[in-house]
């Protein structure tokens, strides 16, 4: 008997239960999607007037969609930068300040250097998005060269982060208001903003990170093994370090699109990016011990979230209800892209 | 008031705030024998000016500061004097810091606050009686919490009645609408005592215009982005039906031209309320109908000159009137025709206050319905 | 003596350096009225901090411990008029319940603990915004003295409120040392498999432990809501993060197992310690925050025994 | 070719390597056998570059080099299959064979993802592994990822110009005796493109394979033994330093079992693992559960302890039929675990040696719940004692133990708590000689005790020598039952050829 004979080949099953867990998230998805339509069907049902089910529904609608990218935008951007160190099976809680900083570093830079993208103040894109990068690259060296575990790292660089941009702006708020740079949400192609594309394209590049770079693949290796990878020769160090400089860029641009829908950059621009973005890595099925998922994962996550919110206001769900309804519909939403058996415990 | 009254007078407040306070057990007279001068301590000749207030972030709170910073410059003192307390949106910090600072100037302390919270106010209004220094609240206290309980140590209250001023800013916006259609409301955290009154301000008018439906009402939580994905999530939900925006506040506003803005919407009539700088532009543009100043800078200055003042024993506030101690600021209304003349008076110039006229600008003693 | 041995003594090498520090540069520091006040100010984040302590001890977090203890403030409010003290017992129950939901839907739907807390954190603040109507509430001030004036006495001249830390400490130090649960609790966090091949309950010890710190997050927010007199479902806002970071920096790592409630204690010392710092050292308020940040990272750096991390750091 | 000349290698206390001196030619298989602790481990990370040795010189082909860190030994053509399987489980095939060496199929920064697949396509081909390469290596079984750790190290032979040195680590460990055959087979063939390094604890295995063998004890080569030479005997005697008992499984020890039922497996299927299992466990008996990795084996160890719950026909426990599946009713039961992954499901690392003892019965050394910390540690020095446990006290934590101490401290954890039906499950996997022996005295001494074992072996060996009875089990069914009174032992044969 042969090695080759011996060992043999398994065939992968069709519906497998690792991709019915894969395309779980995208199925909430579609069925939020068709949820809200439904209560709006209920509401004008019961007041007695006319609804065809989706085809009249406002929640079912290119403009409604339009008003979801929007405020998605950001999020996305700043999710798939923890995407990466998720993946990594790190976590970086810094978002909030880096995007503060960013935001505010930009809107001076840009202001000072001309204000408007037609003179040389859209440099300040790029610097918006070095200066995220350089915040990530300084969270990345505090975390591996004094061994501080990333969760305390990057909370504490989180608030560093902020307090720069407070010292920064020392309160103020800086309105952008050059209508080019402007035109990310005033100019639509096909219905959508511009930033809708701007934030596709970002999705579209780091979708080439994760898939066809050496530096994406490595993330999965570090994610699935830390040890072993190293043992193969692997720097897991830098790619460590690269994995958090590449999410603080990503959180630039998740602050450049803040500035862009606002018109404002202030301390407050990186508010309530943590707590959403991580939600939404994790109910697009990237798991938190790492190794699984990726970005596209991430633009799942983050329209679930969107949607939510969104939908709880079109249906009209009072205030109070809306924080519960998203708890429960989040914890829906992972315990149905959890592969459990998989994972031999959860903490 | 003869002699003895005071006297009694004064042992009835000792004993109300051995009761309440003293969460170290050193109340009353016992502890300000051994803490040194506390309730009998008559005047600190040089004492810490401490403003405490939410954040930095919001440009009202700026315009605060920048009035505290105008009075003790006004001392002859520089900037730098007025020693800054930012609770971030927690009462417990806002009380820590507070404490901490009591401790570290043993009680020789003039302290403007706005307490974050409601119910903090009185936590710190005890600890500052406790230790002998003064204070003069701004917005947040409970309706059962008085200056005139505390002696001396509780300077005064100065807050805002909203709902007055939010209700002619819905008449403004209702008339507008042509006093039909519908009208969203965007309000701050919704716990928030001016959250309440605004909304409360549109609901009174909304009485006088039966032809005007309120869609909706939405907590923004004072935030530029929230504020945003509401009005978006409004605009899906209600569309056309929506023929006027009332906000709680001018951050609020931002992100409601924002989210018109993006979808092409133009000349929908808003109103709002702060009078920030960035709004009165956007009022003499006529993007927004009108909004209310309240004068945070005099209000940031007076409340902190209020605390020094009486810590200095300049003036004495249990001599005072209860109009003196609990009093309303002022309020001035902001539409596209004066918007001009506000800007060149109140922003262009920062108008110089005279800080001892404590009570010239104010609005009557605080009722409470 | 060398750095090894020095080791398990970080945490408070670094509390007393900074104490020092702090009161080098400003000798008022050390007025003992001052400081007690300190101390006592801070006992319902360090209640809160002791309550995350379980949760990280088994390698979890508790992210829903302030959004409980808003609720718990706007209950405790509420019902004061109509229950008097036996509120205390409801916000505990309260506090027991979300917490062991919590624990739940971590070990039974295999939700990881980051995201299963902060969702029933949400569901409470639901029901804290329902039950208070969206209003700040306060307290009858008769009522609370009469029901819980004696949390602002002294006995022997040492704070009540201290007291109380001072037993729930001891509970809390001997459920984790010398009971059969808190060696349950360390096996969870030290070896979650080699515990269950041990036939111990381990779904059980989980959602006991948090059901602890949904517990001790009710009695943190019970004590604040007294204390403030008053609840609404914002009034505990800005706890949790300090919290984790008193936890944190106590030495009781992410990773569970190591550690313990006497670390938090530390932790928490440490935290109140760097913030009085800056006011005692007047540093600019535009620069605290960052400041916070940055001492932060050293005071980690310092506390955190890298030996008892095991293995990688992520 | 590759030389170690008067290696020394010191840690805080120990002289780990005194003046090793190591030589390989090339394309030989050269086997290293000794004790745990004998410095095999340091040996093998000073030769692949994970440590840097204090003295002495490596040298290949006469130049002397040096290594920082593993991947500069890659680079000199030194690869390391691991003991512990060392693919991320994760990713596809081709990524780890090239996991740190992706650069070869970058261009313009685009990984290049055909390139990859058609060389790792060739990698695999030199170890006859006909398998996409873009499969996720999870989906792989142990046997196929053992191959493609070899072939990931063989990638050596395209990047480096010299010749190969490839360490192989307890490659055997999880493989079952036929896929051992399988791959001794191709490493002989594989000689003309490398030379080995074979560690193993099965000395018949590194007999069986190696052109010489070293033999280590403590921390300095004792003897090299050329493969014509070498007898177990010999080698054993000069790795413990004392002969090995004749009667190695302690069959002299072996006495029939009892009539009494403690288990009883009537038509048992889970569902996914194994299929209408019926058998009895008696008590004094040692019932072995044979078969190939994925045999169901450790399946039905797991439904007995209460980790797993059957889907079909009835499992019962001392006469009592078992509903509710879970590890405290086994416990209950009186039944005990020793697993196989003995660091992660055997002992708490980081808690102490009385705490990891009474941790299964911390009912019985705690009265409402409060524990008597005295009575545990009485307990734990009384088998301390008793099972001749190497620690400095009873505040050691069992993470810093040896292999054979821990296993001790497992079972110490059931036996103390009175468990009459134990679960072994690869009990002595990676114990020395010594601590192996240990391992088979208590097997006895617990059988003496009244206590019924069902064992899952680390070699047929072992489980013939160890056994009353044998069942045979593959691919999830019964196959044959065995009869093993002493004298009356199956062969090897029959047991392998009902397994495959």
């Amino acid at each position: 008997m042969d090695a080759a004979t011996y060992v043999g080949t398994q065939r992968r099953k069709f519906l497998s239960r690792e991709r019915v867990v894969k395309w779980a998230p995208l199925l909430v998805l579609i069925v939020l999607v068709l949820l809200f339509p439904l209560f709006e069907w209920l509401e004008d049902a019961r007041a007695g007037d006319d609804h065809v089910y989706l085809l009249d529904s406002r929640f079912f609608s290119i403009r409604n969609a339009a008003r979801i990218f929007i405020s998605a935008a950001p999020a996305l951007m700043v999710a798939i930068g923890v995407t990466f160190i998720i993946i990594m099976g790190s976590i970086d809680l810094s978002m909030e300040g880096t995007v503060s900083v960013c935001a505010v570093v930009f809107a001076f830079a840009f202001i000072a250097w001309g204000g408007t993208l037609l003179s040389w103040a859209w440099l300040a894109l790029p610097v918006a998005v070095l200066v995220g990068a350089f915040m990530g690259f300084v969270n990345g060296l505090v975390h591996i060269k004094l061994k501080i575990p990333s969760f305390m790292a990057s909370l504490a660089m989180g608030f560093v982060g902020t307090g720069l941009a407070l010292l920064l702006t020392g309160g103020d708020r800086i309105r952008v208001e050059d209508p080019i740079f402007r035109s990310l949400l005033t100019e639509r192609w096909f219905n959508f903003p511009v930033m809708c594309y701007v934030a596709f394209v970002f999705l579209l590049i780091a979708w080439f990170i994760q898939s066809r770079t050496t530096l994406g693949r490595n993330f999965y290796a570090v994610g699935g093994g830390e040890e072993l990878a190293h043992a193969s020769g692997l720097n897991v160090e830098r790619v460590r370090l690269m994995g958090f400089t590449l999410a603080g860029a990503f959180f630039a641009v998740g602050a450049l699109l803040a500035v862009g829908r606002i018109g404002i950059a202030e301390t407050a621009t990186g508010n309530n990016f943590m707590f959403v973005s991580i939600t939404a890595v994790v109910v697009g099925g990237t798991a938190l011990w790492g190794g699984i998922g990726g970005v596209w994962n991430t633009l799942v996550g983050v329209l679930i979230v969107n949607v939510i919110n969104n939908g709880m206001v079109v249906i009209g769900l009072p205030g109070w209800v809306q924080d519960g309804t998203l708890g429960l519909l989040v914890i829906a939403a992972v315990v149905l892209s959890t592969d459990r058996k998989s994972v031999s415990f959860v903490k | 008031m003869s002699f003895i009254k005071k006297f009694i007078d004064q042992e009835k407040v000792n004993r109300r705030d051995l009761l309440l306070a003293s969460a170290y057990g050193m109340g009353g007279v016992a502890a300000a024998g051994l803490l040194g001068p506390g309730m009998a301590r008559a005047a600190i000749a040089d004492p810490t000016v401490a403003w405490s207030y939410r954040n930095r972030t919001n440009p009202y709170w700026n315009e605060i500061v920048s009035g505290g910073e105008a009075f003790v410059e006004s001392l002859g003192k520089s900037k730098e004097f007025l020693t800054h307390l930012i609770n971030e949106g927690s009462s417990e910090k806002s009380l820590a810091d507070v404490k901490a600072l009591l401790s570290k100037t043993n009680g020789d302390l003039a302290l403007a606050i706005d307490t974050n919270d409601a119910p903090n106010a009185r936590p710190v209004v005890e600890a500052c009686a406790e230790a002998g220094a003064y204070v003069s609240t701004l917005w947040n206290k409970t309706d059962d919490l008085h200056p005139w309980d505390f002696g001396d140590n509780y300077v005064s209250h100065m807050t805002w009645s909203d709902e007055g001023p939010a209700e002619q800013t819905a008449r403004i916006l209702l008339e507008a609408m042509g006093g039909k259609g519908g009208v969203v409301h965007l309000g701050g955290i919704a716990s928030n005592n001016p959250a309440i009154e605004r909304l409360n301000g549109l609901k009174n008018a909304l009485v006088d215009y039966p032809d005007v439906e309120l869609l909706d009402a939405q907590p923004a939580d004072w935030d530029t982005q929230k504020a945003n994905q509401v009005m978006s999530s409004f605009l899906t939900r209600y569309g056309d039906e929506i023929t006027g925006v009332h906000c709680a506040n001018d951050t609020i506003a931002y992100g409601v031209l924002e989210a018109l803005r993006a979808e092409g919407i133009e000349g929908m009539p808003i109103v709002s309320y702060d009078g920030n700088p960035q709004a009165v532009e956007l009022v003499a543009a006529g993007e927004i109908l009108a909004t209310v100043f309240t004068n945070p800078h005099w209000g940031g200055g007076i409340t902190a000159s209020l605390a020094y003042h009486a810590a200095t024993g300049a003036f004495k506030p249990s001599e005072e009137p209860p109009e003196h101690r609990e009093f309303y600021g002022p309020t001035i209304f902001i539409t596209p025709e004066d918007a001009a003349e506000f800007k060149a008076n109140y922003i262009e110039n920062v108008p110089t206050y005279d800080w001892t006229d404590f009570w010239g600008p104010s609005n009557g003693q605080i009722q409470y319905g | 003596m060398n750095l090894t041995r020095l080791k398990p003594y970080l945490p408070w090498i670094t509390l007393v350096t900074l104490t020092l520090l702090v009161g080098i540069a400003n000798p008022a520091f050390f007025n003992p009225v001052g400081l007690m006040g300190l101390v006592a100010d801070i006992v319902p984040l360090f209640i809160m901090a002791l309550g995350m302590t379980f949760a990280i001890y088994i390698g979890g977090i508790d992210l829903s411990m302030q959004q409980m203890a808003n609720l718990v403030t706007v209950v405790a409010t509420v019902y004061l008029a109509q229950f008097g003290i036996a509120v205390a017992f409801i916000c505990i129950i309260t506090g027991f319940l979300f917490g062991a939901i919590s624990g739940f839907v971590t070990t039974r739907l295999y939700v990881p603990s980051f995201v299963s807390t902060l969702a029933v954190g949400f569901v409470a603040l639901s029901g804290a915004k329902y039950l208070s109507g969206e209003r700040a509430l306060s307290m009858d001030a008769t009522l609370r003295n009469e029901s819980f004036g004696w949390m602002f006495t002294t006995v022997a001249g040492i704070p009540s409120e201290l007291i109380i830390a001072g037993v729930l400490l001891f509970i809390a130090w001997f459920l984790q040392t010398r009971t059969t649960f808190g060696r349950a609790l360390k096996a969870v966090g030290s070896g979650e498999l080699a515990a269950v091949a041990s036939g111990l309950n381990v779904d059980k010890i989980k959602i006991l432990a948090f059901a602890i710190s949904g517990t001790f997050a009710a009695i943190a927010g019970l004590m604040f809501s007294v204390k403030l007199s008053g609840g609404d479902a914002n009034l505990a806002n800005g706890f949790l993060l300090l919290a984790i970071v008193a936890v944190l920096v106590g030495g009781t790592p992410l990773t569970g197992g190591v550690g313990g409630v006497i670390n938090t204690v530390i932790g928490t010392l440490i935290v109140v310690v760097i913030r009085s710092a800056m006011i005692y050292l007047e540093v600019d308020a535009t620069q605290q925050q960052m400041v916070f940040g940055v001492v932060l990272i050293a005071a980690i750096a310092l506390t955190i025994d890298r030996s008892k991390l095991r293995g990688i750091v992520k | 070719m590759y030389q170690l000349n008067a290696v020394d290698k010191k840690f805080p206390g120990v002289h780990a390597l005194k003046a090793v001196d190591f030589e390989i030619k090339r394309g030989e298989i050269v086997g290293l056998v000794g004790e745990n602790g004998a410095g095999k481990s340091t040996l093998m990370k000073v030769i692949y570059g994970a440590y840097q040795p204090d003295g002495g010189s490596i040298t290949i082909d006469g130049k002397a080099v040096r290594f920082s860190n593993p991947r500069q030994a890659m680079d000199h053509g030194i690869g390391m299959v691991f003991q512990e399987q060392s693919l991320i489980l994760n990713l596809t095939v081709m990524e780890n064979i090239f996991l740190g060496y992706e650069q070869q199929f970058v261009s313009y920064g685009v990984i290049n993802w055909k390139k990859m697949a058609a060389a790792a396509r060739h990698q695999l081909s030199k170890v006859k592994l006909d398998i996409d390469p873009a499969t996720i290596t999870s989906e792989l079984s142990f046997a196929q990822r053992q191959l493609v750790e070899l072939a990931k190290v063989l990638t050596l032979e395209e990047r480096v110009d010299g010749d190969l040195v490839i360490l192989l680590d307890e490659p055997t460990s999880v493989l079952a005796k036929e896929e051992v055959e399988l791959l001794f087979k191709l490493v002989r063939e594989l000689t003309n493109r490398a030379s080995f390094i074979f560690v193993s604890h099965r000395m018949d295995e590194v007999l069986d394979l190696s052109d010489r063998i070293y033999v280590m004890k403590d921390g300095a080569v004792v003897d090299v033994v050329a493969h014509d030479e070498a007898k177990v005997d010999a080698i054993q005697h000069k790795m413990v330093g004392r002969d090995v008992d004749k009667e190695y499984y302690r069959e002299q020890k072996q006495r029939p079992y009892s009539d009494e039922v403690l288990v009883s497996f009537d038509g048992v299927s889970d569902g996914r693992k194994y299929r209408d299992m019926s058998f009895d466990l008696h008590r004094g008996e040692v019932l072995c559960l044979v078969g190939t990795e994925g045999s169901g084996r450790e399946a039905i160890l797991r439904t007995i302890f209460g980790l797993e719950t059957p889907t079909e026909g009835s499992v019962s426990i001392k006469g009592n039929r078992i509903t509710r599946f879970n590890a405290q009713n086994g416990v209950a039961l009186g039944v005990g675990y020793i697993p196989r992954e003995r660091k992660i499901e055997g002992i708490v690392n980081g808690m102490n040696v009385y705490e990891n003892m009474t941790l299964s019965q911390m009912a019985n050394y705690s009265s409402g719940g409060v524990l008597k910390t005295s009575d545990e540690k009485a307990l734990a020095r009384d088998w301390i004692q008793r099972l001749a446990i190497k620690t400095p006290d009873v505040y050691k934590d069992c993470g810093g133990l040896s292999g054979g101490n821990q296993q001790k401290v497992v079972l110490a954890k059931w036996r103390s708590g009175g468990s009459d039906i134990i679960l072994l499950d690869h009990p002595t996997r990676g114990l020395d000689i010594g601590a192996k022996e240990d391992v088979y005295e208590m097997v006895r001494a617990m059988c003496d005790d009244g206590a019924g074992i069902v064992l899952v072996a680390d070699t047929l060996e072992e489980a013939i020598g160890l056994s009353h009875t044998i069942l045979v089990l593959k691919d999830g069914k019964f196959q044959k039952r065995f009869d093993g009174r002493p004298g009356e032992k199956p062969s090897l044969y029959d047991l392998v050829h009902h397994m495959i």
